[in-house]
């Protein structure tokens, strides 16, 4: 449920609504939901709202515990894990039916 | 404000960071993780994820497509409302296919009545006032991702005094659904993922009972492939170490306390109701009605229909579907009869209903 | 009258001497190979003009490509017009001036044509239809079923621009891009990856249903699993942020200038090289391969399969239905 | 869904190897003749079924005649429907099964298609087109500009056929009769006149706008006067008296299973006789001739002019607009 | 003004109608301007509605009248004066213009 | 009842004797004859009579083409008509191609009203039954041979109550026009070939004030090529032998004291009005109006519109034409810019309209 994407805020239009861009796409969209948003913010766009203004620094964060993961990943080794992956795909195991 | 780098949530390198993680974590352990959400499932699809996931790994879909949820008697509803002379049925995408108890309302559109598809609820009120002559009725499904924008579009209709538009409320929460899959006695599940768009607004303790009540962990995440992955490496950390809590790996756009304005705006223009889940039954206190000040710009009240009586498809398992007993293979349907071509359940119409997803993805 | 100024107004435009000889059939010359290719569509586009073009150069191009996905040499078309009554004759104009364009652009010729007029309401503005005749040199065998484990598959350029373009301009949907229609006509670039690769198996337009239609359509036809690299698929960005906008997948949105082809290995570089010395193919790339069918699963239906950069795969599934914007 | 059914009746029905094939354009074998006839019509007639046929029988028989008039023998058709949403599949199907069982009668193979759905209220029920090819036997060069003074006009049966029988299924009009349409395809009737009469100028089926507007259009295209015998034409005497009862001149009806033939006046006889000897032509007739441009006329256009049994003659104009029925 | 043709009455309807086969056509016509109208009757009808009984006698009698006009015509002069009149109509004499 | 042998009045031996003793009574005489009824006008043109007759003997058209005759003023109303929401115009097929104004109803049948026509206004009020929800508006236009058709219907949905069907009467009488040209001073008609299906009717009687008060003879007849030259010959007779009478060669079709039945019924729902005439203006108790007692039937009563301000064709000469004071090709506009495609008048239009007729059968 709930398909959102992050938008930037050209520009702040009357009736609280804003020019928004999604990678390339504009749209105009209600503030009504984010009231603070300012222009430059990125939101979340919902359903033509802005549900949420876009932390940057969180997201630089959440990326930064990703890329402190070790790189455990072998190329070859999981081209093989793939196709193995695959054909042990063709009879899933979920495939009786029942998920307990 | 300095651009975020979006791109980095779908970088291949991190994603393989996290499958390598999860894969190391796992172990030999039978997880069973479900995602609540119906974006979640089409995100995990078309990732490949599942054929990835350590084989004790298995990615069950929950009750999160509304339009799955959505039960016979409301479809049948605003069927019977597109009937009205002069009524447009205006709502999103996915809703028009799903079958109600005898035909659906892309078939109504079909045979000639007004059905229009809109991205936002905005686009209906816009419809409405172009066409004054007609009745625009916007079929409102989802949960609290959404329902603020229908609150904030029915304050508007009303401040503003058009009057031929009005919604038709099928909306519901979430947490009482999740409350009842997780204390069902079929299902077994060993961690949530947990809604990312849904609790931007409800913010994220709303899940704690899970924890404190089912000793079950939930994360709370976003859609891109590093998000999904993060969010299930951290419930795969949570299974192995034995300590669940509610975590939020989607903090860039989950507060917290997710957003009050729009919780405050729900509260102004609904109230709770008790609601009719497909699959899921009767559920106290899961749905929306609009309040008696806007009844003006209800439909329910406002158009009065007669509605055929709710038939139930024969043989389709949605209910146990979406409570995560079945994967959709597990539905003798599944493939044969039922196809997204000719769905016989509301799991096969919703690119976000498991059924199809599996389908889709060749899961099943 | 009205019926005797759009004569006018084709003949005009189209001004071909087999349309000019005014008899109920054009007579025309062919090379004599003896074999012909023959392709119709038509084309009820809404709106009838989007960005990047309208309904009168999509009519041409995916007739002219049709018929060039079997090799043939595309020389004629015929043309038939169903016009709503009322439609406005300055678009009728726009669009047959662009017919006309069009059609010296890809070097064929309109010969034969007719207009029916319907009652208001019996059509959504115009509908045209047109089918397209080619000779087809000798010793060309292309088909949907020729396609063999190791070969590559190509493709011309971005995906997803028509489809996307179209949909900015639904109403109910009204968002703004810079993308516009691919539509052009592709016979030049088939001749000469066809020059490049003589042993090319196929090629096809993803048109509606995209390129996972076409390569479903591929993989069902010649009995192969087809595998493409998600990372190696041309998309723009505008393109792929309104797709995640309305949940779309963007391989299952419609092309009109775009070619998908099929080739042997060993020709592979040699046909992206003539793709993209090609008008309209700077942005080819070769993305994927056929594979033998796996015949161990239960499932045994040929499959298209994506690979993601993180080593996942997914079901490439044809696009059932219309795309319908998802929101919630 | 609906678009798979319906790919499937069309390979049931139509079956030729080059559209089971299931490439985008049908591949096919023609006598390599060099020169080629093509020609389209979109057919949107309502209603759909109607006493003698429906829709599918005229668009088969239309595209074939049309090309047929050139002289070619007619080979491959394409076919392009357009589908009102929600319009009956049964209904459907009996218009593809009489296709395919006219197109046999034919001799013609229907070897690329395409179909679109658009919204309720986007067509009234289907539309169809059809495009044609054949190839021209060497030597013919037929034309409606090749008429010459001298030179006998036939027509191959009753007129008006057609016409009434739909005008009888109207609303607002309901009347009721034994007049079916003489939708049929004349194809075979033309190689056997073109046998017989090798110097034949032209054929022509007197569609919309019946007699009066094909000999207007031979008469125009080669700068001649036509005189026709009001008595010698044959009308059954339904159509007659349909035409008495709307206020119709029978001459501007539409037919859609006759022809109209421009013979050397020495090969009159023996094309007479090959028509008769023609399916669909039991009824055929000299009615007429071609003289001279009457050049003293002030209005200096080529006129057709029908002569009546007492000496007087009136000029025949063509269709203007749609015939109305006249009451008051 | 006023088309009306011949139609034979084959059967009277309920509601003062009636079908009438007017040259092989058949209608569903009125009769109440025609209330003493017959099976096997011929009316003339106009818009639907039967307007007057057709008196076969006086028809015949129409035509005995001009069967006696004595034959003037000559075949061949005929058609020469066809001819004729067909290039006189070329620059008709009325068409200065005037009626008068 | 022995069958009738119609074919006969068509038969060419017959026409020729009957052109022969035309041109031996005519000689070298100037004899204007005009034929009042549009029917008329037709068949002269389609047997082609014009080319054959003796050179002094001219076929004049009168004002007998009701859609000719109709007013811009009448057009523009039922235009006005079929704007309205809901609103379907019923007529017959000439009159909606005939211009009002600025537009015609088939111009605006393509910009989207409803507008159908039909054989008889009987189907009209048929189409009222099948479509309740619509308001079925017959727009009647024509002579003494049509009013009784119209009356009938109107008693007819009177007394079965139907409610959605109503008239708009353009009706005119016939005898009035007739005096209006006999006493014209700029036309001099040595004979009128009189209306058959209008005197079937009116009977035969009406006329005799073309002998008494402007010694001018008359015949009745018929259609059929026998029945016009018959005609044609009586009056060249009596024009020849300057023994001015009303006579009727059209016996089988009309009586001489017309249809009384008939015209009670149009006595009983209309009574006499002034009415404008195209060409000829206004001309007193000319027209029809639908008594007060069926005034619910009127549309002109029951549906308040605005009715655009009236403006004529500028050059358009048909008043001229329908006087016999020109032909077609005295109108500068004739094949000019006046052509059956885009006629500038009515008399362009109709197939009956002289100048459609003159301009078909290349008689200019
Ligand atoms: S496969 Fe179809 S029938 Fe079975 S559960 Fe899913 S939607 Fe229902
Ligand atoms: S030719 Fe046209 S403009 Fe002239 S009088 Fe006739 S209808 Fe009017
Ligand atoms: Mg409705
Ligand atoms: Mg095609
Ligand atoms: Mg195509
Ligand atoms: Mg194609
Ligand atoms: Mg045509
Ligand atoms: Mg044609
Ligand atoms: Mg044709
Ligand atoms: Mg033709
Ligand atoms: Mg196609
Ligand atoms: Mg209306």
């Amino acid at each position: 449920m709930c398909l959102a994407v992050p938008g930037k805020i050209l520009q702040i239009n009357p009736f609280g609504r804003a020019t928004v861009d999604m990678l390339g796409v504009q749209r105009e969209v209600s503030l009504r939901l984010v009231p603070t948003a300012q222009v430059d913010d990125y939101v979340l766009v919902h359903a033509g709202f802005g549900i949420q203004v876009i932390d940057p620094a969180e997201a630089e964060e959440t990326l930064r515990l990703v890329r402190e993961l070790p790189d455990l990943f072998d190329e070859d080794l999981a081209q093989a894990e793939a196709a193995e992956e695959l054909s042990m795909h063709a009879e899933p195991s979920l495939d009786d039916g029942g998920a307990a | 404000m300095s651009d975020i780098d979006f791109g980095a949530f779908r970088d291949a390198a991190l994603a393989r960071r996290l499958i390598d993680s999860i894969h190391a974590m796992a172990g030999d352990r039978q997880i069973n993780l479900m995602e609540v959400c119906g974006t979640h499932t089409v995100s995990i699809g078309r990732y490949g994820f599942r054929s990835i996931m350590p084989a004790g790994v298995h990615l069950l879909s929950g009750p999160g497509c509304p339009v799955c949820v959505t039960s016979n008697r409301d479809i049948d509803h605003a069927i019977a409302l597109s009937r009205l002379d002069g009524v447009v049925i205006a709502t999103f995408g996915d809703m028009v296919r799903v079958p109600g108890s005898t035909t659906s309302l892309s078939r109504q559109k079909a045979a000639g009545r007004d059905v229009r598809i809109v991205y936002s609820p905005l686009d209906a009120v816009e419809l409405a006032q172009a066409n004054p002559h007609l009745q625009v009725i916007f079929m409102g499904v989802g949960f609290e991702t959404t329902t603020p924008a229908i609150a904030a579009t029915i304050l508007d209709a009303h401040d503003r005094g058009i009057e031929n538009f009005s919604v038709f409320c099928a909306h519901k929460t979430t947490p009482p659904a999740l409350r009842a899959i997780a204390s069902d006695p079929q299902t077994r599940i060993d961690g949530f993922i947990l809604p990312g768009h849904v609790s931007t607004i409800t913010g994220v303790e709303t899940y704690r009972f899970l924890v404190d009540e089912f000793s079950t962990p939930g994360v709370v995440t976003g859609f891109e492939p590093v998000d999904v992955l993060e969010g299930i490496a951290m419930l795969v950390r949570m299974v192995a170490e034995g300590a669940p809590d509610i975590q939020n790996a989607y903090r860039r756009g989950v507060n917290q306390g997710g957003n009050a304005v729009a919780r405050q705006l729900v509260q102004q223009v609904f109230e709770p109701v008790d609601a009719t889940w497909r699959g899921l039954g009767a559920i106290p206190a899961s749905g929306l009605r609009i309040r008696d000040e806007f009844a003006h710009l209800d439909a329910s009240r406002r158009f009065d229909v007669d509605i055929e009586p709710t038939r139930e498809a024969a043989g389709c398992r949605c209910g146990d579907v979406l409570r995560g007993v079945i994967t959709p293979g597990g539905c003798p349907l599944f493939g044969r009869t039922c196809t997204p071509e000719k769905p016989v359940g509301p799991c096969m119409v919703s690119s976000e209903g498991s059924c199809a997803a599996y389908y889709r993805y060749r899961e099943a | 009258m009205m019926k005797r100024i759009i004569d006018e107004l084709f003949l005009d435009e189209f001004g071909s001497p087999e349309l000019l000889a005014g008899n109920d059939a054009g007579v025309a010359q062919l090379a004599p190979t003896g074999r012909i290719a023959m392709s119709t569509d038509s084309f009820v586009v809404t709106p009838q003009f989007f960005p990047g073009g309208n309904i009168g150069r999509l009519a041409v191009c995916g007739t002219v490509n049709d018929v060039a996905t079997s090799g043939a040499r595309v020389r004629y078309l015929s043309c038939g017009f169903i016009l709503e009554e009322g439609y406005p004759m300055a678009d009728l104009r726009a669009i047959v001036h662009t017919m006309a364009q069009t059609a010296r652009e890809a070097g064929v010729a309109i010969i034969t044509g007719d207009t029916k007029v319907v009652e208001r309401g019996g059509a959504d503005g115009v509908y045209i239809n047109t089918a397209g005749v080619g000779e087809v040199p000798a010793g060309v065998e292309l088909s949907g079923a020729a396609c063999r484990p190791g070969d590559k598959v190509l493709v011309s350029g971005t995906l997803g621009d028509h489809g996307i373009a179209i949909m900015s301009q639904r109403e109910g949907l009204a968002f703004s891009t810079a993308i516009e229609s691919d539509a052009a006509p592709l016979n030049h670039l088939i001749y000469n990856v066809l020059d490049a690769a003589p042993h090319a198996r196929c090629f096809r337009d993803p048109t509606r249903g995209g390129l996972a239609s076409t390569l479903n359509e591929f993989a069902a036809a010649s009995g192969v699993d087809i595998y493409v690299d998600e990372d190696s698929i041309p998309v723009r960005p505008e393109v792929r942020g309104a797709c995640e906008m309305l949940g779309y997948d963007v391989l299952q949105v419609a092309n009109e200038g775009k070619m998908v082809a099929v080739v042997p290995a060993d020709e592979a570089d040699a046909a992206l090289a003539a793709m993209r010395s090609s008008r309209y193919g700077e942005s080819a790339a070769i993305i994927g391969e056929v594979c033998e069918a796996a015949s161990t699963r239960r499932d045994a239906r040929p499959t298209v399969r994506v690979r993601c950069g993180w080593g996942s795969t997914r079901v490439l599934d044809m696009l059932v239905g219309e795309q319908l914007p998802r929101i919630c």
